[in-house]
């Protein structure tokens, strides 16, 4: 099939199956993605940092725990010879470190979306479509972690459970899902009484069948869209933890850590803690960049 | 007599990721001090024909024209301050749907005074006693309390009165009504368009009546504009609408039904492509 | 509709009224339930002795038994939260046993450090955030849209503690624009009579301008840099809300009514988009009050922030405790403040209300 | 700029607990009250076996060697303008006993406690006390244990002013003050400010500074930053990058002292790995000393390889170990464990202790040591390492007071090795059980001529230095960087001697 | 077939209480189509939803071939009984193709021959296979709403519920969809229970009318005393005079 035609067989508005209809429908979403370069600049950051993240053994020259000699290699500056970013106090090589933690921020995004997000769209899902006590009861839930201070929460988290990075992602995880139940429920609370969820229900639809197959994949798309927004908030949050100390731990290669250790050199050695902080810049611009595209693309309040 | 308004060739194109859509596609009319009726289905680019007259199609859409002439005035060239001076006091616009023409946040009695400040001089009080004239003339009963109300506080028929004497209170010319009734209820309808059709009479301005209704419009109106796809397909007297030439304007006529009990399968449009061209 | 549709009973005005209270009350008094008891349980289960965060290290067990009794801790753990909530209830939040202070002597002291930083933030972020979004919203897709929207995108994307040293860097240490980190030089520090501990009210409402001055110098990096986070999102969120108004059939009919486009976006369109906005602007400051934590760290700002952290990394509980529930006082606080704003500026709620 | 009559101290203050000299035990609030305080009897910095009256005039050690009587100074006074009697000193020692907060067990060790204390520290004459003890300990042990803050004496008259309860001021105490220094404390803000003023009731010379203040500047990068600035004087935290950058700026200088903690490593007996001889003695060859005293802890450090720190009597100036993989290697192969094992280190998330963990775990690793660190606060850290669940503990231990026997008596003395035994000392953390050492460490207690005691210090430090399951490596030194127009300040081997009292700007 | 005896719905909505139907009372025969007209709000739609329960009853019993329906109502209800919705911009779920939206009722009910029923269905309603796999968006508005009507057909039904099915739709589009559901009608024998507020739409699809205003039936009407304007209370005339268009008196 010549690539005219391929394409003229996605855009088809009389697909032939349903594995046409599926695929032409994303690949339109993909084509109004594609006009927007600012979104298509996110997408390329974010699959950069995937990339980095999974050949991190190859793309790092050094280790990124052990450092070299304390004595000759410590505060090597920006582009010095096998060290590109330079090297920190303990005379490890930074590009190898920045390279390495991509892994801990990707893990970081990924676990916070996978923990985050499912538990948003259940509560908030359920609780819009059932109304009533159901609603009020989980919406005080809700309520009680809206009100409570979000990285205080996740710091008397972390401070139960112990610093560490996972800790972190799970008091992170555990602080953001209330305002995805809230986008949630308000989506829901619009589509509920619509005619096609009342079509579905007159076709003696289960409450299950309708929150899944029906409810769940519209509010799907804001919330992935409001996740991928807050996912530089995310970012930074993991990083202020460790910059507190209470979240990913020395010697791990994590950026915000990585600030952390840094800023005492900041004054004479500024590149220890700004390469890192460029680099939490990047991702998360990345991640908002990419957030803005797919509200463009997926939200069709935002289009018009 | 020179005609109020005269549109020749206008054309609203907006760009679409398939290239420039042009929506109306070449609409030329006069218009004296009469009511003509714009109709067609949905889509057939009524609004945008009238929106474009006030210059108001909405960006990215772009606007042109052979001859665009208001009272003299040419409105292709027309500059913001010009348009300024001109909406409002020369030319009004009422729109379809009270619930969202009005602003929510403010009161009525604010938006009218609003429009009568930007439309001609005088002091405050002068511009409240024109406000509170103009919707008795609208025939509100108590004008001091939907002076004072928000929109939410109206029903629907106030709200569209209340519409209509904001587009009013200034005299202006021209006024283009586009679906003004059809989110009321039907025996509100007939109270508003009388409304309309007195004042049209009493001032002697020129209205361009939108609606998809042909038969309110053939009843309403002296002249009718019917519209398929951007283009005037027909133009006739609003009283020879039964001889109507054109098989879409007759199509149209037909395929409603009738309470007296009509054809049955009742008979349907079949679209032909030429008439598009 | 008919006005008289609706022919159905209400129930009057005055119960109506009551009933709102009840349940907001009911509300409040939940989320603080609820906030006491997951504080409470985290105290518990954090691994750090507090005892040994009392007594130190070196301390002989005869002393570590007698404070263990004394903090109460040889209690069951319902009985120690009843006994905890007993006294809450009271308006006693106890001692912090670091300092050794009633905690809301404490609070007192901190928390308005706190309050003035963010307030001045948030002043910073609506002033310039407001605009630029109307801005953004007016020129939608136009150089300007971008710039904002870039300006915004990176006050989201770097971490304001990097931000934070660089800005003492070069703005303190470099060039001498501002004052370095704390409140107030020492030079000053007794020249203001602490009242209110908001220290620029103090020094403006004493006459004591000089010293108003170097708070205002001390204040404005720290304050600026968090500014700039809310102005982010303020701007962001401006931007489309402005969009959706300037969308809407109302703005429309001001054109054709012949109203100014100034009139038409700052006063149709942005009226109406307040309403809305009040609830980001309320929300962003709640966020300011307890996001300042990493930025009092850099700006040595002696507020709750510190103070909170201090205190959960020494497993002070009745401290954290006594700060969690007035930082979560103040979220309910705002929320409540920001539905009551918008049904002022609503005329659609303020009838129901 | 700094206002000329005050000096302003920028340091991480927040370890201040209390400011009533019976519970006075953190690094900050020991100065504070050794410039605010004072007790019977002191030292000199610079040589401390030179021990001098201050409150009291004389003392005199009993023939048996079970009790010493002081004679108390005549016409001084407290600031609040109330003269310094006998009783006050009898009521300042007793009710350190009788309150029984952490420190008290300085004086307890003695033999003293709440039921016998009215008998054991007595007021013999219009001006005369006397301090009775359960054995004839070594007199200057019991000397140094007097400079200690514990033993500091409080203004009787004011506290009892602010007394509860019984709880003899205490409430009040631990935020006020009531004592006799050269300054002072004003005004203690928690975490954010101590402010102390000159005492215009000083029986010595009046201090030329009228304030001195300490700003809570956790950041070392901060701190530099107002130092260089000009807007504090001193700067006490700064880091080893730091303290070379202000060596080079002209406006600032350094101020050096030895301190007497010491950065050990303590390696858990009940871990098998651990346990074996050749383990503990290889570990002590895997830690390159010397290149982390000469860069990330340049100046801060010196290395030191046993429990006394230098200037302490009879302390061990040895360093015998330095890094050698070939010959941990050798002793790892001979203790079965030729391709090393996997271990972990509780670290306490500062940026020293951290960097020094991630140094050694570099090193470690070149002899096959695969060595985790577990980072925690350090109330965390503690309360693992107290509940004896660590493998490897790096830590920090500063003496309490300036004689031998503190030190010896946690690194050197385990009476009781049982889970729930009644003390726990640093051996007994770390489970190692000697019965013998501990013995030869309480016969040094009683030695009576400093000689010979110091030379029972140096042959258990010797045999510890070598058999212990503590990997000792640094002394610490303290540094504080100040305005180069500050001059008199005085860092003293313990921060309650660190002192400004003659600091002029 | 269908009876509706003094129904009343109420609403609460916070504080508030609405009174969306105050004791209707109606009865439609099997194969019969009966109209509901009325303004907007006057609870036309209301009495539909109650019917089918996606609105409480306060008051009043509804019943389906003589036996009273309980709530919630059962499986084989929902065979029995289908709605089309007043607008099909809304009544399609966004997201679920055409073959989704039809398939979704023969997998709940657990239909054999699914494939044949689709494309049957689609063939009815005069929509060719090559409609299968569209979005909504790719669809019109009349087309959409026969979309609508296959998805109600394909359950097989003996009750028709049409809320407004054209007045959405330009009068063209109307035309059709009036025409298939007249065709449906007499090829199924279906029973209609019709709600417009377009009096000549009921007229021409309708035997039977009632006319509602405020919640009440004020009238109840044949076509052919409609079609004779022998309306009885003023509002009925009313509207009737506002259907014929325009007339500058006041009539
Ligand atoms: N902002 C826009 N961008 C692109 N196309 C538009 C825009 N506004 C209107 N159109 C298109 O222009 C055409 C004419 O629209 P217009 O609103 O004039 O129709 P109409 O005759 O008024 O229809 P209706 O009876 O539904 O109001 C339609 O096909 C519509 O999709
Ligand atoms: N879920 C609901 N909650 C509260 N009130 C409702 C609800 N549904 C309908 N109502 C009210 O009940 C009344 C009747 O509504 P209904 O939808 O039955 O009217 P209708 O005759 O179908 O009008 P339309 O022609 O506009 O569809 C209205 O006043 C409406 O506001
Ligand atoms: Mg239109
Ligand atoms: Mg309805």
């Amino acid at each position: 099939m010549s690539s005219l035609s391929r394409r003229d067989w996605l855009l088809s508005d009389q697909p032939a199956s349903r594995r046409q209809a599926r695929l032409g429908q994303a690949y339109r979403t993909w084509l109004s993605f594609r006009s927007n370069w600012l979104a298509m600049v996110g997408l390329a950051i974010v699959l950069a940092l995937i990339l980095v993240a999974l050949f991190a053994d190859v793309i790092a020259p050094y280790d990124p725990v052990l450092g070299g000699d304390l004595r000759t290699e410590r505060f090597l500056p920006l582009f010095s010879e096998g060290h590109i970013f330079g090297t920190d106090d303990l005379a490890r090589d930074i590009f190898s470190r920045i390279v390495h933690g991509s892994r801990l921020t990707l893990m970081v995004v990924v676990l916070v979306a996978v923990i985050a997000t499912p538990i948003g769209l259940l509560v908030g899902t359920t609780s819009g479509y059932f109304g009533g006590w159901v609603d009020t009861v989980l919406m005080r839930l809700t309520d009680i972690f809206l009100a409570f201070p979000r990285l205080i929460l996740a710091l008397a988290f972390v401070a139960a459970l112990g610093p560490g990075i996972e800790n972190a992602i799970i008091a992170i995880a555990i602080t953001s899902w209330p305002p995805y139940a809230r986008l949630a429920r308000a989506e829901t609370l619009t589509i509920r009484d619509s005619d096609y969820i009342n079509a579905a229900r007159l076709q003696g639809a289960s409450s299950a069948r309708i929150l899944w197959g029906h409810v769940t994949p519209l509010c799907l798309s804001s919330v992935v869209i409001r996740v991928t927004l807050d996912m530089a908030g995310i970012i930074l949050t993991a990083a202020g933890l460790g910059f507190l100390g209470l979240g990913a731990q020395p010697p791990q290669p994590e950026w915000g850590a990585m600030i952390a250790a840094g800023r005492r050199f900041l004054i004479d050695q500024w590149w220890v803690a700004t390469v890192p902080g460029i680099a939490i810049f990047i991702v998360s611009l990345g991640f908002n960049l990419l957030g803005d595209g797919l509200r463009d693309v997926l939200d069709p309040k935002a289009r018009k | 007599m020179s005609p109020l308004l005269t549109v020749e060739d206008l054309r609203v194109t907006f760009p679409t990721r398939q290239g420039p859509s042009e929506v109306v596609r070449g609409v030329s009319f006069t218009l004296g001090r009469e009511r003509l009726g714009i109709v067609g289905e949905s889509g057939s680019g009524k609004s945008q024909t009238g929106r474009a007259i006030l210059g108001l199609t909405p960006p990215p859409g772009r606007a042109t024209a052979k001859i665009l002439d208001f009272d003299g005035i040419d409105l292709r060239a027309a500059r913001p301050a010009t348009w300024r001076s001109l909406r409002g006091a020369r030319m009004s616009m009422v729109m379809q749907d009270p619930k969202f023409s009005l602003n929510p946040v403010m009161t009525v009695g604010r938006q009218i005074v609003e429009a009568v400040k930007f439309g001609a001089t005088g002091t405050r009080a002068e511009a409240r006693d024109r406000a509170l004239a103009m919707l008795e003339a609208v025939q509100i009963r108590d004008p001091e309390r939907v002076f004072r109300a928000y929109p939410h506080e109206l029903s629907g028929g106030m709200g569209q009165r209340a519409m209509i004497a904001m587009m009013l209170v200034t005299e202006p010319d021209l006024l283009i009504a586009d679906e003004p009734t059809s989110a009321l209820d039907v025996t509100v309808q007939v109270e508003v368009l009388r409304i309309l059709d007195r004042l049209v009479a009493e001032r002697g301005m020129g209205l361009i009546f939108i609606s998809h209704d042909l038969r309110l419009v053939s009843s309403f109106c002296d002249r009718v504009l019917v519209m398929y796809a951007g283009r005037v397909v027909e133009e006739l007297k609003a009283s020879e609408l039964k001889q109507a030439q054109h098989s879409y304007t007759r199509g149209l006529m037909n395929c409603l039904p009738q309470i007296e009990g009509g054809q049955r399968p009742l008979p349907t449009l079949e679209r032909d492509a030429a008439w598009a061209k | 509709m008919s006005d008289d549709t609706d022919g159905g009973g209400r129930t009057g005005a005055l119960p109506r009224i009551l009933w709102k209270v009840t349940k907001i009350a009911a509300t409040v008094a939940l989320t603080f339930l609820g906030l006491l008891v997951v504080t409470f349980l985290i105290g518990r289960v954090v691994p750090v002795d507090p005892v040994l965060a009392v007594i130190g290290d070196r301390a002989p067990k005869s002393v570590y038994d007698r404070v263990f009794i004394e903090l109460g801790l040889d209690r069951p753990l319902y009985e120690q939260f009843w006994l905890y909530l007993q006294k809450v209830l009271s308006g006693d939040f106890g001692q912090s046993f670091l300092t050794k202070r009633d905690i809301a002597d404490d609070i007192a002291r901190v928390f308005p450090a706190t309050l003035e930083l963010a307030t001045v933030a948030i002043l910073i972020g609506t002033v310039l955030g407001v605009p630029m979004g109307v801005w953004a919203a007016v020129r939608q897709g136009r150089l300007a849209d971008q710039v904002v929207r870039v300006l915004g995108l990176v006050g989201y994307s770097a971490p304001i503690f990097w931000l934070g040293l660089l800005g003492l860097l070069v703005f303190y240490a470099r060039l001498h624009w501002v004052a370095g980190p704390g409140r107030v030089d020492i030079a000053y520090e007794y020249s203001i009579t602490v009242k209110t501990g908001l220290l620029l009210l103090d020094s403006a409402m004493q006459g004591e301008w000089e010293a108003f001055g170097n708070v205002m110098s001390h204040i404005i990096l720290p304050a600026s840099l968090l500014g700039y986070f809310s102005m982010a999102y303020i701007s962001r969120m401006t931007r489309s809300f402005m969009l959706n108004e300037l969308a809407q059939e109302y703005v429309i009919t001001a054109r054709v009514k012949g109203v100014p486009e100034w009139r038409i976006i700052w006063v149709h369109a942005l009226r109406n988009a307040a309403v809305p906005l009040v609830t980001v602007i309320a929300l962003s400051y709640a966020n300011l009050l307890e996001g300042s934590v990493l930025t009092e760290t850099v700006f040595a700002w002696p507020g709750l922030g510190q103070y909170l952290t201090n205190s959960l990394q020494n497993a002070d509980m009745n401290a954290v405790l006594g700060s969690t529930l007035l930082i979560g006082a103040i979220f309910v606080g705002l929320n409540l403040m920001s539905d009551l704003l918008y049904s002022l500026l609503d005329p659609r709620v303020r009838r129901q209300a | 700029e700094t206002p000329a009559d005050t000096l302003i101290q920028a340091w991480a203050i927040d370890d201040i607990i209390s400011l009533d000299p019976a519970e006075i035990f953190e690094f900050t609030a020991s100065e504070i009250a050794g410039n605010a305080y004072e007790g019977l009897i002191g030292y000199d910095p610079a040589d401390v076996t030179n021990i001098y009256g201050k409150i009291a005039e004389s003392w005199e050690v009993a023939p048996d060697g079970m009790s010493i009587t002081f004679k108390i100074r005549d016409g001084r006074t407290f600031a609040s303008g109330n003269p310094i009697t006998a009783e006050d000193v009898v009521f300042s020692l007793t009710r350190a006993v009788k309150l029984d907060k952490s420190p008290a067990f300085i004086l307890t060790q003695f033999g003293l406690n709440a039921g016998n204390v009215d008998e054991m520290v007595v007021q013999t004459g219009p001006d005369t006390v006397q301090f009775k003890m359960d054995k004839p300990y070594a007199p200057t042990l019991v000397l140094y244990c007097l400079t200690a803050t514990v033993g500091f004496i409080v203004d009787k008259k004011l506290v009892m002013e602010h007394e509860a309860n019984g709880d003899f001021g205490y409430e009040w105490l631990k935020t006020n003050y009531a004592g006799s220094g050269p300054f002072t404390i004003r005004e203690w803000r928690a975490n954010e400010a101590v402010v102390m003023e000159r005492n215009a009731n000083y029986s010595g010379d009046a201090a030329p500074m009228a304030r001195v203040i300490y700003r809570h500047i956790p950041e070392g990068a901060t701190q530099r930053l107002l130092l260089e600035q000009g807007d504090i004087d001193i700067a006490r935290s700064l880091t080893a990058e730091e303290i070379d950058a202000v060596r080079a700026n002209p406006d600032l200088k350094i101020q050096e002292g030895p301190k007497g903690s010491i950065y050990y490593l303590g390696l858990n007996q009940k871990n098998e790995n651990l346990a074996k001889p050749q383990v503990r003695q290889a570990m002590k060859y895997l830690v390159d000393y010397q290149a982390i005293a000469d860069t990330i802890m340049k100046g801060k450090v010196m290395v030191h390889q046993a429990f006394l720190p230098r200037g302490f009597l009879g302390a061990l100036e040895d360093t015998p170990f330095a890094l050698d993989v070939a010959k941990a290697k050798e002793l790892l192969a001979e203790a079965g464990l030729p391709d090393g094992f996997a271990v972990t280190m509780d670290t306490r998330n500062t940026p020293e202790i951290t960097g020094i963990a991630q140094a050694i775990q570099q090193t470690m690793a070149q002899a096959g040591i695969q060595m985790e660190l577990i980072p925690g606060d350090g109330q965390q850290t503690l309360t693992k390492y107290r509940a004896r669940n660590h493998d490897i503990y790096i830590g920090r231990w500063g003496p309490d007071y300036q004689d031998p026997h503190t030190n010896a008596d946690t690194f050197a003395r385990n009476p009781d090795n049982a889970d729930d035994a009644a003390s726990k000392p640093l051996a007994w953390r770390n489970a190692w059980e000697i019965p013998e050492m501990t013995a030869m460490a309480d016969a040094a207690v009683l030695e009576s001529d400093p000689a010979k005691r110091a030379q029972m210090y140096l042959d258990i430090q010797s045999e510890h230095q070598q058999t212990s399951p503590f990997v000792i490596m640094f002394q610490e030194i303290e540094v504080s960087a100040m305005r180069s127009n500050v001059n008199g300040f005085i860092v003293g081997p313990s921060f309650n001697d660190n002192n400004y009292a003659h600091v002029t700007k | 077939m269908i009876t509706v005896d003094g129904l009343e719905v109420t609403f609460r909505r916070g504080g508030d209480t609405v009174r969306a139907v105050r004791g209707v009372s109606f009865e439609v025969m099997r194969g019969e189509s009966f109209g509901i007209v009325g303004e907007s709000g006057s609870g036309k739609s209301t009495v539909l939803r109650a019917f089918c329960g996606l609105a409480p009853t306060s008051a009043g019993s509804v019943a389906m071939g003589g036996q009273g329906l309980q709530t919630p109502r059962s499986a084989a209800f929902f065979r029995q009984v289908q709605m089309v919705f007043q607008d099909p911009y809304a009544s399609l779920h966004p997201r679920h193709t055409v073959d989704k939206v039809l398939s979704e009722p023969l997998a709940i009910h657990g239909f054999d021959r699914r494939e044949e029923r689709i494309e049957q269905a689609l063939a009815e309603v005069g929509l060719g296979a090559g409609f299968r796999f569209r979005y909504p968006h790719q669809l019109s508005g009349g087309q959409r709403q026969r979309v609508a009507i296959a998805r109600a057909l394909i359950l097989e039904p003996q009750v028709l519920l049409l809320d407004e099915p054209t007045s959405a739709l330009d009068a063209s589009i109307q035309a059709e969809v009036l025409n298939l559901l007249d065709r449906l009608r007499a090829e199924r024998g279906l029973t209609y229970l019709m709600v417009s507020h377009d009096l000549a739409v009921v007229s021409h699809m309708c035997e039977r009318l009632i006319v509602m205003q405020h919640g009440r039936a004020v009238e109840e009407l044949s076509r052919a005393a409609l079609a004779a304007h022998r309306a009885e209370t003023d509002y009925t005339r009313k509207l009737l005079a506002a259907s014929e268009g325009y007339s500058p008196a006041p009539g």
